[in-house]
């Protein structure tokens, strides 16, 4: 049986039909889930995918925290489901208090859309165990309210426990604090990128395939090879 | 030194898409009561004693506001 | 609040009625009467006065889109032709492709931020009403000089605008244009574009058809957005004093996106038979366009659309063109499923009327009568006119001037120099300020974008089927001569989107230009339009749709006359897609085509000497014909591993962005007998380069010579060298070509 | 029914990019005098009168502004 990974759909998710595209071509079997309907119907990990949820005009991810499948999906993640928020996804898990600090604006106040040299630092999380502690990837990034923010404690304590996933290289596309593009909760189950990797599956439709990792590091755990 | 506040709002005719969105919101929050909500922008300054009204009202008309679609308001 | 009544129009015959203030002429106002054998009513007015403005009954431009048409070239590949909201081409395996280009000029002017983002809202509905799902913009933009205040306040917020509509709606920008010149200070051009899919069985069209069926409007509440002179006619029927001014229109990306996802499951279930989105003079247009495409009859009951502000006025929801709204027509049997679905998107949905057989399109206020027109007359059947057409009396003279004896670079290090100057030209500098705003990925099957020639969208995962769509246009060239601009700038799409290795299908336009009543606006205007249904004709790619933008002027100046031209094509497997990066090590370039002494309407005139005038490039569309087989052939057999067209700064630029974009160097020869300044700069057209992996360049060869297409052997790519070498001239570092190339925009926009 | 203000600033401590770009602005508009510009959310909502002071609380608190990075202030 192939890992069964949810891809929640919100309204103004964009990027849903990708993640699930990107489960589909690394192996696993993509569940579409909408944001009304509170069953996670027996999936094995869930992933947040990018978009603009409501239209992200009051803060990214405020509103679609709120949805029923929210609910489900916090619960089941504090116990231990993996799930993936991949930018607006990433949002919507700090506003849900799964994962700590906020993501605010761009400090150029620009949208920004660009192929980002990023630096693995945590390969043990469920969802980056497919690749090398200090590997260096490229994945495109594209965010208007990128920019990581929390306090400096914080900061420290992720720094401290390697909660800190990836960080971008080569300069820092929207402010981030401390370079953080990813981070993931304490047990390693919950991880928020900004970067898109589902844009990095395919050499045809991306800048190349170095996104597969976080997907395959999902199905590697589900099947041990 | 003095703290201005300029509160800028949407003209009443157009329209909010961010007001909109949260007040559909809140319906799903079970909140009720609510009627209307519209989104603006507040700013704080903070400034020099010497500055007069006129020099904030250019400022909020040409730099805080958009004036083909924003009101403003200035307290001090 | 009164409300003006059929009955009571019958009754007050001799009303005076404002209809100057709201753009009609004594003639149009007596045929209405005419028309009606009564005056109109107040709604009527409001109605007749919107649909039949320039911009939405083409009645200056009419008799010379005709051509389009009249020398539309046979082609089994058409589904849709012009007259629908957008055409449709066949794409192959049952899956039909639509595109359309339309111009937000004004509006962005006004309100930059808003005015480009409603741009992108409306021709993206444009795409959808055809039941196509809507997979990439692009967007061609047009300002004053770079470094002037009027650029600096309008470039940003029209980027932000298309960047955030666009991005919110989840389509990929795959390009268009930024460029730059005097004439568009104070009439920036904003042109959006979108392609949209669906299967060949499910296009749908905008007519009211079978007794009946019920009218529903779905989507936001109407406002009084741009609500312009008919507000003349709202405060006359009640005193309240809000805000009568045209109010901007605000878009609502995250409405529209919903909008599209809420249509598509729609259109799945099959449930609607006939849709029309409302842009230009909303449900005016809806209406009448529904029904005169129908049946001829509806009735509509005007109170029951949804409101933003309840104090609106009949004539005031009739002209409102708040955004983000569709009209359909379904059956009663299926309005509950319709509604359902609408439910699940959280659209607000209502019916407001039902198709009749009247044959006329009446609406009701609180079950009075207030509009009963034949609905073509206000549709299809509007003013006509044959404007005069006058050449400009500067003309000859401005062809007469060619600027020959100006001082040209000679020397390798004057060469070395105006290269570094022309790359820095904002019209030809790096545009990643611009693109890096809009998202390029989502959807996941953008193949090719910005920067490529044109963009990419792979269709089907598993066929690899795909489309290109590249935009062109050159107001200084179309200055010169606008039946060869036209031309020119036909051929310079159609060349871009061959040498991705698509085969050109179809063609969509947006022309901008000054005033219809100025005679030598509609010169230009017509030679225009002649050339490209001419070139058209000779492509045998036929014109789709398009748009007509007059009045881009500032007092007594007008633009320069700017067609922007968009070519839809068709590559069978987009794996073979042609990039325009040089990246093979030892792969040799070579130059194809003819390489003249043409300067007329040059970058290089412009930037080193701010002068205008001669004859712009020859356009020979035979030749652009053969080049173009030769780029999707050899495509095809893998005979090229990148090519890019040459225009705007000649080879020159060409080389540089086929260098810069991988961080590659070359070493370039300038044939023998050949001036190395005309080489480099020169803008002649039907040119490209590409460049053929060693061991494959006798097969390349050999097919140009077969083909009778002229090619030269230029260079070659040196993957670990830094420089762009032009022998025997200069060599220049790539460090120092990019910063010329990538530094003005930053510098000037932030 | 009832008018209700509910203004949300950043935290002192978080950097707000489009305050800085302001002030960076007014310098070039000649202004002088002004030290600081902080960007927030200004919000009018209208409220039916039996909406209480907690339940607005609560909608600033969970919905309008971000406890980790806004503060807000509420004004009926
Ligand atoms: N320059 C043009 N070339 C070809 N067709 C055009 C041109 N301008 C307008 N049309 C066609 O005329 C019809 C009406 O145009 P328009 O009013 O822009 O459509 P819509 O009402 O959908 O916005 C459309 O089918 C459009 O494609
Ligand atoms: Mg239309």
């Amino acid at each position: 049986m192939p890992t069964r990974v949810g891809v929640v759909t919100f309204p103004g998710s964009l990027d849903d039909r990708d993640a699930a595209r990107a489960v589909r071509i690394t192996g696993g079997e993509a569940v579409s889930l909408w944001h009304a309907d509170p069953s996670l119907h027996d999936v094995d990990a869930v992933i947040l995918p990018g978009g603009f949820s409501y239209g992200d005009y009051l803060r990214a991810g405020a509103i679609a925290r709120f949805a029923p499948v929210m609910e489900s999906i916090i619960e089941s993640a504090r116990d231990g489901m993996p799930v993936l928020g991949i930018c607006n996804g990433f949002q919507v898990l700090c506003e849900s208090h799964l994962l700590p600090g906020a993501l605010v604006r761009n400090d150029h106040r620009k949208f920004v859309c660009r192929d980002q040299h990023l630096l693995v630092e945590n390969a043990g999380t469920t969802w980056t165990n497919q690749y090398r502690e200090g590997q260096e990837i490229t994945i495109p990034i594209k965010n208007g309210e990128g920019g990581y923010v929390a306090d400096r404690d914080v900061l420290d304590e992720l720094e401290a426990n390697g909660r800190v996933v990836v960080r971008y290289l080569g300069g820092n596309p929207n402010g981030s604090q401390r370079e953080i593009a990813g981070i993931a909760n304490e047990a390693g189950n919950v991880v928020g990128l900004m970067p898109h990797p589902e844009h990095a599956v395919e050499a045809l439709t991306g800048p190349g395939t170095d996104g597969i990792g976080f997907f395959t590091s999902l199905l590697g755990v589900r099947e041990p090879a | 030194m003095a703290r201005v506040v300029v509160d800028v709002v949407l003209k009443p005719e157009i329209l909010d898409p961010q007001g909109q969105a949260i007040l559909g919101a809140l319906g799903r929050l079970g909140i009720d009561g609510v009627k209307s909500v519209r989104q603006g922008k507040h700013f704080e300054l903070d400034i020099d004693d010497g500055v007069d009204d006129e020099a904030i009202t250019k400022l909020a008309d040409t730099l805080l506001a958009n004036p083909v679609i924003e009101d403003f308001a200035i307290r001090r | 609040m009164t409300v003006d009544t059929v009955k009571a129009a019958r009754k007050s015959s001799k009303l005076e009625q404002p209809y100057a203030e709201l753009g009609l002429k004594d003639d149009e106002y007596k045929r209405i009467r005419d028309i009606l054998g009564r005056r109109p009513t107040s709604a009527e007015l409001t109605m007749y006065s919107v649909m039949w403005s320039e911009h939405c009954s083409y009645k200056s431009s009419k008799v010379h889109l005709r051509q389009f048409s009249e020398k539309a070239p046979k082609t089994d590949a058409l589904l849709v032709g012009i007259g629908e909201n957008a055409g449709v081409v066949e794409a192959g395996d049952g899956w039909a492709v639509t595109f359309k280009i339309e111009s937000h000029n004004h509006p962005s002017y006004v309100e930059p931020y808003q005015g480009a983002a409603t741009g992108v809202g409306g021709i993206v509905r444009d795409i959808l009403t055809m039941g196509a799902r809507p997979v990439a913009v692009m967007d061609s933009l047009r300002f004053g000089r770079a470094d002037a205040p009027d650029t600096a306040r309008l470039l940003p917020g029209v980027v932000a605008g298309v960047g955030g509509y666009g991005n919110c709606l989840g389509l990929p920008n795959i390009g268009g244009e930024t460029s730059f010149d005097e004439s568009y200070a104070g009439n920036p051009l904003v042109n959006a574009l979108c392609v949209g899919v669906m299967r060949a069985d499910g296009i749908k069209l905008a007519s009211a058809k079978g007794k009946g069926n019920k009218v529903i409007l779905f989507g936001a509440k109407t406002g009084r957005d741009g609500i312009g002179g008919v507000s003349v006619l709202a405060s006359a029927t009640f005193t309240e004093s809000d805000a009568k001014r045209p109010s901007v229109q605000v878009g609502d990306p995250f409405a529209e996106k919903v909008l599209i996802e809420c249509c598509l499951e729609i259109f799945a279930a099959d449930v609607v038979t006939g849709i029309q989105d409302l842009g230009g003079a909303g449900l005016s247009c809806a209406t009448t366009e529904l029904a005169s495409a129908g049946d001829g009859g509806m009735r509509v009951d005007l109170d029951l659309v949804p409101l933003r502000e309840a104090s609106m006025a009949p004539e005031e929801i009739l002209a409102s063109e708040s955004q983000e709204r569709m009209c359909a027509i379904v059956d009663p049997e299926r309005v509950d499923e319709f509604l359902a679905v609408c439910r699940k998107w959280d659209v607000l949905a209502t019916v407001i009327g039902e198709v009749t057989d009247t044959g006329r399109v009446q609406v009701f206020w609180h079950g009075e009568r207030i509009v009963d027109v034949p609905p073509r007359t206000v549709a299809h059947d509007g003013p006509v006119y044959e404007r005069p057409i006058e050449k400009p009396a500067d003309q000859d003279a401005l062809v007469e001037d060619d600027g020959k004896e100006l001082s040209r670079p000679k020397s390798g290090d004057e060469l070395r120099a105006a290269l570094l100057e022309l790359i820095a030209s904002p019209n030809v500098a790096d545009k990643s300020w611009v693109t890096d705003q809009y998202d390029r990925y989502v959807l996941g099957n953008t193949v090719l974008a910005q920067p490529a020639d044109a963009g990419m969208i792979r269709l089907n995962e598993s066929t690899n089927r795909g489309i290109a769509v590249a935009t062109d246009g050159n107001g200084r060239y179309t200055r010169l001569d606008p039946y060869a601009g036209a031309r020119l700038a036909l051929a310079e799409a159609y060349r871009n989107v061959a040498a991705t290795g698509a085969r050109p299908l179809a063609v969509t336009n947006c022309l901008n230009f000054g005033s219809p009543e100025d005679p030598g606006v509609m010169w230009q205007f017509s030679e225009a339009v002649r050339g490209l249904a001419d070139g058209c004709q000779q492509l045998g790619i036929p014109v789709t749709g398009g748009n007509v933008s007059f009045y881009n002027q500032t007092g007594q100046t007008a633009i320069l006359p700017t067609p922007v031209i968009g070519v839809l094509g068709i590559i069978d497997d987009v794996t073979r897609r042609t990039p325009h990066a040089f990246h093979t090590d030892g792969a040799q370039i070579y130059l194809l085509g003819d390489t003249l002494d043409e300067f007329g309407g040059s970058e290089w005139m412009s930037v080193a000497h701010g002068f205008l005038g001669g004859r712009p490039p020859a356009v020979d569309l035979e030749r652009e014909r053969l080049l173009a087989d030769v780029l999707i052939d050899s495509a095809r057999d893998g005979l090229v591993d990148s090519a890019h067209d040459l225009a705007e700064a000649g080879l020159a630029a060409t080389l540089v962005e086929a260098c810069l974009h991988r961080n590659v160097g070359a070493r370039v020869v300038v044939p023998e007998g050949v001036d190395p300044f005309v080489f480099l700069f020169a803008e002649s057209a039907g040119r490209a380069i590409v460049t053929v992996p060693r061991g494959d360049e006798g097969r390349f060869t050999d097919m140009c010579a077969d083909r009778g297409l002229p090619f030269a052997r230029i260079g070659v790519v040196d993957v670990l060298s830094t420089d762009l070498e032009v022998q025997e001239q200069f060599t220049v570092s790539l460090a120092d070509l990019r910063s010329a190339w990538s530094e003005p925009l930053p510098a000037l926009f932030g």
